[in-house]
């Protein structure tokens, strides 16, 4: 089953928290990123996210399974925004559940910190001056 | 001479104008099939900056361009 | 404005939530803590959880008024649940804002370790062989 | 002596059978006063492993039991 997936429209969160849902879990550690106002300093007025969708889903699936292998955990899920994205909108939702909080909040961190360096997305951000650029982080991004 | 396809993203695909073409290469490995285009197209990305992915797997920059094969350059992500 | 609370119910995620979006905040980190079906070897068949409330409250708010000061976030919200709660159940919630995810996570973690060492909440297990206890852990449980 | 009120919570509550009381104090301090509570009511816990609060605010064990005053006994917490 696929725990990794790429939205083109704004998805509800609470379907994908009641898949991970277990009596064997105490534990659930979950990760949004927002559309910020502002990046380096610029005023961002909005942005858009592209993919090279085959190698983004393989790539991404193979984050998720790499998580559960490491950390104690009972599932965990990754959904990513593509296309336009407004100031405040949701742009990614990582969710775990695990039988305690360490190996939840390490698994989460690992989840995130991971799509963000290996998975062909990229951002495209529109700022408020007219400008516009594409994201090519030397290292990944905070 | 291979037949191929070439899928561009992000700034690359700016910079070429399209997001794929399909290219007659006579590049050793696929590092030299960068190299040349990044010539034609002026892209500002050096290859040590990328990825590649052959056939929507990532692949090593030492193999050869196979004919009708679909290579994608992969610039630094930036999602999350 | 009050950013711990206890509540008798079971309570929603979705408007606590929302009363942390802000357009400077690029991160979001939440953590639940959910009530298992097993706890050192044992089935455990429901829990209850009592509090002094008037301290809980007061240290409560402290905890997130350290998280505050500490990390470099925009807000956060815990709520704790009393009375008895079944498998499965939502025990507490945390939720932080931040404009990097760095400070979200430490934050989210902060909130939740000096909830758990500090808050004057107590459990009490009831188990599936008839048996029950109040958990006084010698040192915080994970 | 001072009349005041002790609070019980959680095992504390179970063993005195009640949740809070009024006691005639005697005791230096709350400490002492905590510890005559514990042979009275045979408290498993030893005032090591508790905090102590007074009207709603954590408190000293070395503080003098005060006339009209609100104790809590606070057994090590379980909460999360």
């Amino acid at each position: 089953m696929a725990r990794f997936a790429l939205s083109e429209h704004s998805f509800e969160i609470a379907p994908l928290r009641a898949q991970l849902l277990s009596d064997r879990a105490g534990a659930f550690a979950s990760f949004e990123g927002w559309v910020r106002d502002h990046h380096g300093g610029r005023a961002v007025a909005g942005l858009r996210y592209e993919s090279y969708a085959a190698l983004a889903l393989a790539e991404g699936e193979r984050v998720l399974e790499e998580a559960i292998e490491r950390f104690a955990i009972v599932d965990a899920r990754c959904v990513h925004r593509v296309g336009d994205l407004a100031i405040g909108e949701l742009a990614v939702w990582v969710g775990v559940s695990a039988p305690h909080r360490e190996a939840a909040f390490a698994a989460c961190r690992y989840i995130i910190d991971e799509t963000k360096s290996r998975v062909p997305i990229w951002k495209h951000e529109r700022y408020a001056d007219g400008d516009a650029d594409w994201l090519h982080p030397e290292s990944p991004a905070a | 001479m291979s037949r191929l396809t070439v899928l561009y993203f992000a700034s690359l695909r700016d910079a070429a104008g399209v997001a794929s073409e399909s290219v007659e290469a006579d590049a050793a490995d696929l590092r030299a099939l960068y190299d040349s285009l990044r010539q034609r197209h002026g892209f500002a990305l050096p290859v040590e900056r990328l990825r590649v992915a052959v056939d929507g797997a990532f692949a090593r920059w030492d193999e050869a361009p196979r004919a009708g094969s679909e290579v994608a350059f992969i610039p630094p992500v930036s999602g999350g």
